[in-house]
């Protein structure tokens, strides 16, 4: 039992990782990835949306009719998103700010969604929970994984400290629109590399 | 006679007409040398340092690509010395060693050897790895600065930035013929305007560019410019001034006519040409840019692939002989 | 006029929504293999798009704002979207049976695409008029469609081509979109 | 042979050869002792031939492999069967060769003299296929396809050769009376010739439409003829003779002169040889002639390495042994010196565009070989008109990356009727 | 029919509970929004502009609506009587629009300073109009006279080098003040003289 909500758990953080196994959810990755700080707090957002809607979604997956599951698992998932964004604008309005857009567009990330349909809707609840948890996780190591690569060389610094001297000149092109297509897709191919052995 | 020789075997046809990859990439790079040493003339040994070390290390991160690739090495092609030329050219004399590092890398190995090497690439390198730069580090082309420490016998202002700032005055500080023959601001290898089209006309003559994209691309411009000047002459500076500033004329010549990310029928070759030239004159006059050629070329690689589809139709093709 | 000329521009070109936004990548990368495909998709996005547009702009104006519950405002633009998408379907199927087999796979993936919901937040967060929000929407989803029709006329070419191993597929498939999105730069500031 | 102007600002414009004014006769070469005679059929090794090793075989008799073979080969000489073995050509096509000992004595089997009268179309393609010249007698008895034209090809087609012209000048009656004897066999309606642009019109009074050919290559290659002078355009993956034409080459027309005349088949082929150094002999050989004994006429030293072309340099072969024999429908052969052997390369498309400006048929090679490359025919055909490809070889000629565009484009074809063939037996 | 019954019931339960569940979020996150709004977004440049005052405009503020627009002006007093207002305008930048908070003194007309509060300008380029308080202090002390304008356009104002557009969207948002300030003015001195009531 214990080892296969440890397996639900894991498979999120390197077999399945989002969004680099499974190519999806690309919008905010690419989007709001200029900093590790708007990277991270993008994916505990996305995080905390995926556990609550997991777990909900789980808990009623007998009472919910298969006809309008979808449309259940929407106004659930809305629900949390909105959720979210009034935390956010209560607590941290700066980091709502940078994030803009992408935070209500967390309801059309088709994680959430994907994880609703093709995994809540049929295991129990902890099960849920544990699944819900690595695929946030998953996700919020990678946005910040990519965020600390473009924020080093295109700002110099790293959750804003300075990496380099005051001389440096940063690489502005890395925290920039087509920076962020970019460095997605040669973080994509070192990955298909380390994949391969 | 009991004894066979081996007969080399292979298929039709026998005779070639001798063209090869690398005697093309020699010829531009011959083709580019009037302009370019000019330039190490002009500029100094700080220019031919720019020019070697981009050359050099074009060629070097093609290497290391071909190593880490486990794939055939390809730099005997001069490929990557054609690619690092360019972008040595197109940078300004005082350009920083790492510049020119990172746009070569950028050029060669994101522009070029990732999408399988020469040929395949759908955007031309040079101008990808100039584009990165040009969105980074800014100030680097800013060729007034750049070369702040200069002494010219001639007004010491990089045309186009002057027009962007100073208005359409700025034109009269420049004589056309003073421009084509190098006496303004710029890099290395684009200040040479009589020199670039020396180049040209040799490459067309030699069949290795396609002359229709030059020459449309060229029309583009001119009529652009011209039609802006007819709308307002107060605004907007003349065609000519558009020819030999900026890098139109390498845009024109050795830019725009880069093989892989080019048409090869006619009427995308004219389309293709045409449009490239309207647009660097559209983003000098109404876009953000003092000089639009990276990004009107960028552009037109981008719709490449779409407009080449129109195409003469082939023998026998539609056609019903009763 | 000119107005809606200049926002109809910003709106293709300059604010592009895939490359300038960043919504509707998804789909970007996933229907972009084939040219078919990719003129496939931007006809069902132009077609929902500016539908979802209009009607999530009156929801807002009419319903949200009113009522003072804007805070409702993502559970029923995702709400009104999915349902339109589902009508548009049935309608399709029954009415048009030729476009809905042209388009009919590309809809559910509709639903779930960031532009299409990314580009009503916008028109709401721009306080368009209902004009610019449709004229906006129409842009946008124009802006779309020639971006995708774009990248995979590059996609099959990359396709054929000897990419290394590692970097085949949606691997250079983005490197080549940042390469677009470099190349859109030549709009920048022209409106 | 490398010929590249140093001014290119248009496609390569390659000249076809013209025959000197006053040409000097064919020097003739000997009846050597052994004959290679070729047979266009795969040789079964789990099954006995009807000719076997030791037969003794007449002058003009016909040699079939099996009992139901259709294809045969003609012996010129009188002698014993030596050997009976495979043979390898182009694309893997597998043909059967056989070797002929000539006997002194020279017994004929005139089986032929008894048709010999009157010309018939039926018996003179059951014993005139392998005539010099090759005289495509068979596609007249095509049910399928009704020919009405009739090509006669005194134009060579290929660059460097000059066989056909030769003939042109000098046997004109005889090319008269090969026209007469046609035109009775076949009854087809429209009989025409292909000349050189500075060729006379001697022979349209016997009702032979003249075609002048432009000496630029590919002018006088059979769909370019079709299209300029008779004004119709092949379709993609159709012959000529979907179309009703036939194109046969002026030496089996004056073959078929000389046969009729004499009322015994002759087998003395007329050939261009050329040397490493371009120099030109015109000779006269017996099919079945090993190219060896013909260099040896004229002191030609071959080295490892060098290539044997038969045919033009644009759309011939290359063989593998100075053994190779003399055939019906040879018209040149070419010694290319190693050094001299343009290199092909694996490189891929880089997309200059020569390719394009250079076809003749406006394929779009720089994409169709990609997709060639993939082994993607189908896409090949049905996008970019693989099927409409006339076989000319410039693009191969001018391609920047050496790419054996060429072959690719032969072996696309070839795979794309394997793939139909599978299809219709599925 | 027991299926149609049950699914309306779910999605009718689940809805209700969805928008209960988010009124009740909401309306113990309203007010923290609200202030975080002005904190975050508003009171670093009020704070900046209207330094030396004695109240806190953040509380004496008011708000006025022309054209179906509604302004918020922020009063400043000194030893008790207001001395000057501060509120925001909109101009069109390099990526999108810039907020800029004006503050003009109540009894010469003239500019007492402008800072950027929103935008999304690029990072190192446009972003020193906000970051950079060289750029703005050309406002300080300009008359309300005549709109503000680059050298470029014929104006008095230097743009920041390489961020020309963002400096015309800063001089349009400043220019927009002085129209509405124009127009509004004697609205907001009897909004002041009610606010002192
Ligand atoms: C690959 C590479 C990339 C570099 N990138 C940058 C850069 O982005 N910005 C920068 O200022 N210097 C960059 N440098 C340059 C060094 O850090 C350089 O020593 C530094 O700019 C100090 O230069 P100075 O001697 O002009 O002060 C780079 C160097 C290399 C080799
Ligand atoms: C395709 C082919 C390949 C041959 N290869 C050879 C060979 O490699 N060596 C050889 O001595 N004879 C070779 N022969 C020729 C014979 O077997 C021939 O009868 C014999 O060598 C003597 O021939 P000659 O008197 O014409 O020289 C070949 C014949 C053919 C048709
Ligand atoms: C990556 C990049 C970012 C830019 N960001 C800004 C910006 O934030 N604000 C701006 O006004 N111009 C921006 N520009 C536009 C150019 O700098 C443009 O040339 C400039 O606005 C014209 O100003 P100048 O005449 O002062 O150089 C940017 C350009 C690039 C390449
Ligand atoms: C006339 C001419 C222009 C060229 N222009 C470019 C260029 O602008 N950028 C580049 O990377 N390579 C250029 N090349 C190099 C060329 O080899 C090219 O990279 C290949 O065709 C690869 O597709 C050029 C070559 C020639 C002959
Ligand atoms: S549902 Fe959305 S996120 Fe998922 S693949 Fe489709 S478009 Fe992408
Ligand atoms: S070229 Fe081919 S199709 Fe035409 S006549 Fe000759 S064999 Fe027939
Ligand atoms: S061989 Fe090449 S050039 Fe000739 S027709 Fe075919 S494709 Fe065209
Ligand atoms: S000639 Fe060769 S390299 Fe050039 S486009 Fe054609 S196939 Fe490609
Ligand atoms: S389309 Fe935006 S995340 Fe998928």
């Amino acid at each position: 039992m214990a080892q296969s909500i440890a397996k639900e758990f894991t498979k999120g953080l390197w077999a399945e990782l989002p969004p680099f196994r499974l190519v999806l959810g690309l919008c905010p990755v690419l989007a709001v990835t200029q900093s590790v700080e708007n990277g991270i707090g993008m994916g505990l957002a996305t995080t905390f949306v995926l556990i609550c809607s997991n777990f909900l979604v789980s808990l009623l997956r007998n009472i919910i009719p298969a006809k309008v599951r979808i449309a259940c698992y929407i106004v659930i998932i809305a629900t949390f998103v909105t959720i979210v964004e009034l935390l956010m604008q209560a607590f941290v309005y700066e980091l709502f700010l940078k994030l803009g857009i992408f935070i209500p567009l967390i309801v059309v990330n088709c994680i959430v969604l994907g994880r609703a349909e093709a995994f809540a809707g049929k295991n129990a609840p902890h099960m849920a929970i544990a699944d819900g948890l690595g695929m946030g996780i998953g996700f919020t190591l990678s946005l910040g994984a990519l965020g600390a690569v473009r924020e080093s060389l295109g700002a110099g610094t790293i959750l804003g400290t300075p990496l380099f001297g005051p001389d440096f000149q940063p690489f502005t092109f890395m925290v920039q629109a087509p920076g962020a297509f970019v460095c997605l897709g040669l973080m994509l191919c070192l990955m298909n590399l380390i994949g391969k052995k | 006679m009991h004894k066979q020789n081996k007969y080399t075997v292979s298929h039709a046809p026998f005779w070639h007409d001798g063209d090869t990859i690398a005697t093309m990439n020699l010829n531009l790079i011959l083709a580019a040398l009037p302009a370019a040493i000019f330039g190490i003339l002009k500029f100094g040994a700080p220019a031919l340092g720019v020019l070697s070390l981009a050359v050099s290390s074009a060629i070097l991160w093609e290497l290391a690509f071909n190593f880490i690739s486990k794939r055939d090495i390809t730099i005997a092609d001069y490929d990557a010395a054609a690619i690092g030329m360019l972008v040595g050219m197109m940078l300004p004399a005082t350009a920083p060693w790492w510049i020119v590092l990172i746009g070569t890398l950028i050029a060669v190995v994101v522009g070029k050897m990732i999408y399988g090497g020469i040929g395949g690439n759908p955007f031309n390198p040079a101008v990808v790895g100039i584009a990165v730069l040009l969105v980074s580090w800014k100030q680097i082309f800013d060729f007034d600065a750049a070369l702040l420490n200069y002494e010219f016998g001639f007004t010491a202002l990089a045309p186009l930035a002057a027009l962007k700032h100073q208005g359409v005055a700025a034109m009269d500080l420049f004589q056309t013929r003073d421009l084509a023959m190098g006496c303004q601001v710029g890099s290395i290898g684009t200040v040479f305007g009589a020199g670039i089209i020396l180049g040209g006309i040799y490459l067309i003559l030699r069949g290795y560019i396609r002359w229709e994209i030059s020459l449309s691309y060229v029309a583009g411009i001119l009529l652009t410019a011209f039609l802006f000047r007819l709308v307002n002459p107060d605004i907007y500076a003349s065609p000519l001034f558009h020819l030999f500033t900026g890098y139109t004329l390498l845009g024109a010549f050795f830019l725009a006519t880069e093989n892989s990310s080019s048409p090869v029928n006619l009427v995308p070759m004219i389309i293709y040409g045409a449009m490239g030239g309207v647009m660097t004159i559209l983003i000098r006059n109404i876009g953000s840019y003092p000089d639009g050629t990276v990004f009107a070329i960028l552009l037109i690689n981008l719709i490449n692939p779409l407009i080449d589809r129109i195409r003469p139709k082939a023998l026998g093709k539609g056609v019903n002989n009763a | 006029m000119t107005d809606y000329f200049v926002l109809a521009i910003s709106c293709i070109f300059v604010n592009n929504i895939l490359l300038a936004q960043f919504l509707g990548n998804c789909p970007f990368l996933g229907t972009s293999k084939k040219m078919e495909t990719a003129a496939g998709m931007s006809m069902a996005v132009v077609f929902v798009l500016v539908m979802a547009g209009i009607i999530t702009w009156i929801t807002d104006t009419y319903l949200l704002k009113p009522l003072n519950i804007e805070f409702l405002r993502t559970l029923s633009f995702i709400l009104v979207i999915a349902s339109l998408v589902q009508f548009v379907e049935m309608f399709l199927k029954k009415s048009i049976p030729g476009l809905y087999a042209g388009l009919g796979i590309f809809l559910p993936l509709i639903t779930t695409n960031c532009a299409v919901m990314g580009a009503c937040l916008i028109n709401i967060k721009e306080e368009y008029t209902f004009l610019q929000a449709t004229v906006a929407s129409f842009s946008y989803a124009i802006g779309f469609g020639l971006a995708l029709v774009l990248f995979a006329g590059l996609r099959e070419r990359i396709n054929i081509a000897r990419v290394p191993q590692p970097l085949q597929d949606t691997s250079l498939g983005l490197v080549t979109a940042g390469m677009i999105a470099l190349s859109f730069y030549a709009f920048k500031g022209m409106v | 042979m490398i010929k590249r102007s140093f001014i290119k600002l248009t496609g390569p414009r390659l000249l076809c050869d013209r025959v000197e004014p006053d040409p000097k006769k064919p020097e003739t070469i000997p009846i050597p002792p052994r004959l290679v005679l070729l047979l266009h059929e795969p040789l079964d090794s789990t099954r006995e031939t009807l000719i076997k090793k030791g037969d003794m075989v007449k002058r003009g008799e016909r040699l079939f492999l099996y009992k139901e073979s259709t294809e045969y080969a003609v012996s010129p000489v009188s002698g014993t069967i030596t050997s009976i073995a495979s043979y390898t050509g182009d694309f893997g096509t597998i043909a059967t060769y056989f070797i002929v000992e000539r006997d002194e004595k020279d017994t004929s089997e005139n089986e032929f003299a008894e048709f010999a009268e009157t010309p018939d179309l039926k018996s003179a393609d059951s014993f005139l296929r392998s005539l010099p010249g090759a005289p495509s007698l068979s596609r007249f008895l095509d049910p399928d396809r009704k020919i009405n034209t009739l090509v006669i090809e005194g134009s060579d087609s290929d660059l460097m050769s000059t066989t056909r012209q030769y003939l042109l000048a000098t046997a004109k009656e005889e090319i008269k009376r090969g026209i007469q004897i046609l035109r009775q066999m076949t009854g087809v309606a429209k009989i025409a010739i292909t000349v050189p642009e500075n060729g006379n019109d001697a022979l349209s009074s016997e009702g032979v439409q003249v075609f002048k050919v432009s000496r630029v290559y590919p002018k006088a290659l059979p769909q370019m003829v079709m299209k300029d002078h008779l004004e119709i355009t092949v379709l993609p993956g159709a012959t000529c003779e979907d179309h009703g034409v036939t194109f046969m080459s002026v030496e089996a027309v004056i073959s078929l002169a000389r046969t009729y005349t004499k009322k015994d088949p002759v087998y003395d082929k007329v050939l261009t040889v050329i040397a490493k150094d371009g120099t030109r002999h015109l000779v006269k050989a017996v099919i079945g002639t090993p190219l060896h004994r013909i260099f040896k006429q004229f002191n030609l030293q071959t080295n490892e390495r060098d290539r044997i072309i038969i045919g033009g340099p644009m759309t011939g072969f290359a063989a593998y042994t100075l053994y190779h024999p003399v055939e019906p429908a040879m018209d040149t052969i070419q010694i290319q010196d190693r050094e001299e052997i343009p290199y092909v390369s694996d490189y891929p498309c880089i997309n200059c565009g020569k390719c394009v400006r250079a076809c003749p048929a406006n394929v779009p090679v720089n994409l169709l070989v990609r997709y060639l490359e993939a082994d993607l025919y189908e896409e090949a055909a049905d996008s970019f008109d693989l099927q409409s490809c006339i076989e000319c070889g410039l693009c191969s000629y001018v391609c920047t990356a050496r790419i054996p565009l060429f072959q690719y484009i032969r072996l696309g074809k070839h795979q794309l009727t394997e793939l139909e063939s599978e299809a219709t037996n599925a | 029919m027991r299926e149609m019954i049950s699914m309306v019931v779910v999605l009718t339960v689940l809805s209700a509970f969805s928008g209960g569940l988010l009124a009740t979020v909401r309306s113990n996150t309203q007010d923290r929004i609200e202030n975080q709004v002005l904190k975050f977004e508003k009171a670093p440049a009020i704070k900046a502009i209207l330094s030396d005052v004695s109240n806190d405009p953040l509380q004496d503020r008011f708000k006025l609506t022309t054209d179906g627009i509604e302004n918020t002006f922020f009063v400043g007093k000194q030893d008790g009587k207001a001395a000057s207002v501060a509120f925001e305008t909109k101009g069109k930048g390099f990526e999108g629009a810039i907020g800029l908070m004006v503050g003009i003194d109540l009894e010469t007309d003239t500019v007492i300073g402008v800072r950027v509060t929103t935008h999304s300008e690029t990072p190192g380029v446009g972003s020193r109009a906000k970051d950079d308080p060289s750029f703005a202090s050309q406002f300080e002390g300009q008359s309300l006279e005549n709109g503000f304008s680059v050298k470029s356009d014929g104006g008095a104002i230097d743009a920041m080098s390489g961020a020309t557009i963002t400096s015309k969207g800063v001089c349009l948002a400043a220019t927009k003040a002085q129209e509405l300030y124009t127009k509004l003015k004697p609205e907001i001195n009897n909004q002041i003289t009610n606010l002192a009531n």
